[in-house]
């Protein structure tokens, strides 16, 4: 693996041995052990640190056109940064299609400052403007913290959009058999020893959804909805989805609209 | 292509009543969101690692297994029988291997993502979904406890005779879970090669093995 | 010099609560990285705070901190308005100052 | 104190941030290295780097988590009620390097500090208080645990 740290590799042995050790304790007091572990952790999510520096972001003047963010209009109106991450993925007249939030900041990026879109979609996350885009994507979703999804269907492609995205979620591939509704399409699952949200309820997409982008504490990275995605499908074993595809934008709009009322906690902080 | 020549002959049957009743012009035909999924997942991918354009493409199981409802038991019953019979037994006659080697295997999660090397053999992947050794308190609960396994089943010693029918079903659970339930989430792991012979015995054996810790 | 800190910094009863997050590494020195070459370590050796020109707490750090590390502390005498500045210096000589207005 | 407020105090040491000057990098060699207890091996080697014996004392708090889900993140406190406190010390018993961190309490500064640390695999972690002239010290462990699929 790449991400080989001390402390995973450690942890690696740990499971292999201590854990074998522990007491078969009821999994119940597990449990209630780990959430005094999230409870400790949620004061100081260090993905402050990446809303500070997406604010910074989304004011300084950058990129080969010279400017700034601040007339980028992410559905509410140029500039308007206040409410619009609980209405995204939406559709966009410019653009004449559905974007999420990641695939809306690079049509600004390239129109407004001009940087080359598809180049920026190809940049490894963490990397370089992708790194970027993470920042301004953990500004603007903390600027809708504690308010509720509300994404709009009003525009005949925002309801394509839920309906391919509900089939695309089910949808099975590859050498495992898997969709996304493997792991989560029934309440109360756990793969190890980590809870799974089903997403086909509005509790369950409130709280997955609902919580990306997110600092995790296992790599230090803070993760976006698109990373999140991508993630799913490479331990789902399919191919790669490219960044702000039709099939990520398309469950994005299926899990936002069923996530509908519930509060946004994002950016959260995750295992 | 048959479902689309009845839409346009539906719409041409509903305009040719509009235009008798003279009513508005007719609505066009509701969109076929299945289609529209399917080209997006053909067009929204790449092929990366060892993870390939042909893994988006279904066989007729996954096919069938795609949506929120379950097919019918017509249609689950005709794939279980051709799942059924893609079962091999192993190629040795030998179905039982070294129960540590496959705890191993049960506690790996990994392999065949574009991430991993190609070449490297995948894990089990048990443990994410099953409870089976009660010392290994990270367990998922996607799938049912296998804990006591083959104790719970009367397996004494998986040679014996008496034995045969649960060592080949537990085999055939292992080599392709869809023969027995169509759209299991289970993994075929022998029908896909995702798990060799000598790794299907090793899991077999922390399964059966009544030494094995699962069996404790 | 790093990213920005974020500074938490509020005064109760005559008492400052400070908490603080730094953007850092926090590299160990035993990590490799994906072409298996070992990663040099990184981390941040000491922190100071420093407050009216008194220093409020020092802190010496190993590389077993956490990425991104996190740190609270409290000091008496303290009132709505008074600065505290946090520095860091890590083991290669990079270093970064932020400072926060108590409330 | 509600998430509003605090984000609004956030932006306000963001700004007075940017003020501060970050000075030019220290040479390598203008920094006090680390004292040697940071280089020790062992527990006893390191508890041994701060010149005495530690006497076992319920004055002092851990408060840390009984199961760490990750063991690259471990939030850690430790508090003091022994008078005339100056130091404080964390261990982490079955690290590479046990001795993870060292703070110096002034006068008017609480014996209270609360970080994160890194844990290798499920372990003690001592604290060491310097009080009075005097070493004091209490464990507690912590166990670390997996979660996810490995992939």
């Amino acid at each position: 693996m790449k991400r080989l740290t001390l402390a995973r590799a450690c942890a690696a042995l740990a499971a292999a041995g201590s854990i074998a050790s522990l007491p078969a304790a009821a999994q119940t007091s597990t449990a209630d052990a780990i959430a005094e572990y999230r409870t400790m952790l949620a004061d100081g999510n260090p993905a402050d640190l990446w809303v500070a520096k997406g604010e910074e972001l989304w004011k300084k003047v950058r990129g080969p056109k010279n400017a700034s963010m601040a007339r980028c209009d992410l559905g509410r109106g140029p500039g308007v940064v206040k409410g619009a991450f609980v209405e995204l993925p939406r559709y966009f007249s410019d653009t004449a299609r559905v974007q999420d939030l990641e695939s809306r900041l690079l049509t600004c990026m390239e129109t407004l400052q001009g940087f080359n879109a598809a180049e920026v979609a190809k940049t490894p996350f963490g990397r370089g403007e992708k790194a970027n885009i993470e920042s301004l994507v953990a500004y603007v979703a903390s600027e809708s913290r504690d308010m509720a999804f509300n994404l709009p269907q009003s525009h005949p492609d925002e309801r394509t959009m839920y309906e391919t995205g509900k089939r695309i979620f089910f949808y099975r591939g590859g050498p495992y058999d898997f969709s996304c509704a493997s792991c989560h399409a029934s309440d109360g699952k756990r793969i190890r020893l980590q809870d799974l949200p089903n997403l086909t309820t509005q509790k369950g997409a409130g709280a997955g959804f609902g919580s990306w982008p997110a600092y995790r504490v296992s790599n230090g990275q803070l993760w976006t909805m698109q990373h999140r995605l991508n993630d799913c499908y490479r331990q789902q074993r399919f191919p790669f989805p490219e960044y702000a595809s039709e099939v990520t934008v398309a469950l994005g709009v299926y899990l936002g609209v069923t996530a509908r009322g519930a509060e946004s906690i994002a950016p959260a902080i995750k295992r | 292509m048959t479902l689309k020549h009845h839409l346009s002959i539906a719409a041409v049957a509903t305009a040719a009543a509009a235009v008798v009743s003279g009513c508005a012009a007719p609505r066009a035909p509701a969109p076929d969101y299945d289609k529209m999924a399917d080209a997006m997942m053909k067009t929204s991918f790449r092929a990366q690692g060892q993870a390939k354009m042909d893994r988006v493409q279904q066989d007729p199981l996954q096919d069938a297994c795609s949506s929120a409802t379950a097919p019918p038991e017509s249609v689950t019953k005709k794939l279980e029988a051709t799942q059924l019979a893609t079962i091999k037994p192993p190629a040795s006659g030998q179905y039982i291997g070294d129960w540590k080697s496959g705890e191993k295997l049960a506690e790996n999660g990994r392999g065949m993502t574009w991430s991993d090397k190609p070449e490297a053999d995948s894990g089990g992947n048990c443990y994410n979904c099953h409870e089976l050794a009660k010392s290994q308190i990270s367990y998922g609960t996607i799938g049912p406890s296998l804990y006591r396994y083959g104790k719970l089943r009367g397996v004494q010693n998986p040679a014996d005779p008496g034995s045969a029918a649960m060592v080949q079903y537990t085999w055939g659970k292992l080599y392709n879970a869809k023969a027995y339930s169509a759209c299991s989430e289970m993994p075929r792991f022998g029908h896909f090669k995702v798990l060799n012979e000598k790794q299907l015995q090793d899991l077999m054996a922390y399964l059966l093995d009544p030494k094995s810790p699962v069996n404790q | 010099m790093g990213d920005p800190m974020r500074i938490r910094a509020q005064v109760k009863d005559g008492v400052a609560d400070v908490r603080v997050l730094m953007a850092h590494p926090m590299e160990t020195g035993f990590r490799k990285d994906s072409a298996g070459a070992v990663v040099p370590a990184r981390y941040i050796e000491e922190v100071k705070a420093t407050s009216g020109g008194k220093t409020v707490l020092t802190a010496r750090w190993g590389p077993a901190i956490s990425q991104n590390p996190y740190l609270q502390f409290r000091f008496k005498g303290a009132k709505v308005g008074d600065k505290v500045t946090i520095v860091w210096t890590d083991n290669t000589g990079d270093t970064r100052t932020d400072e926060a207005t108590l409330s | 104190m509600s998430r509003h407020s605090r984000r609004d105090i956030l932006r306000q040491a963001g700004a007075v941030a940017a003020v501060a000057g970050c000075g030019l990098l220290a040479g390598r060699n203008a920094l006090a290295a680390n004292p040697p207890g940071f280089e020790a091996k062992t527990l006893d080697a390191a508890m041994k780097s701060l010149g005495g014996a530690a006497t076992e004392s319920k004055d002092i708090t851990i408060t840390s988590p009984d199961i760490a889900e990750n063991g690259a993140v471990v939030p850690i406190t430790v508090s003091s009620n022994l008078p005339q406190t100056q130091e404080i010390y964390i261990f982490v018993e079955k690290n590479p390097f046990p001795l993870t961190a060292s703070f110096t309490i002034p006068e008017g500064t609480d014996p209270y500090v609360s970080t994160r640390v890194k844990m290798g695999e499920s372990t003690n972690v001592h604290a060491v208080v310097k009080a009075g002239g005097k070493l004091y010290t209490t464990f507690k462990e912590t166990k670390v645990t997996l979660g996810g699929c490995g992939g």
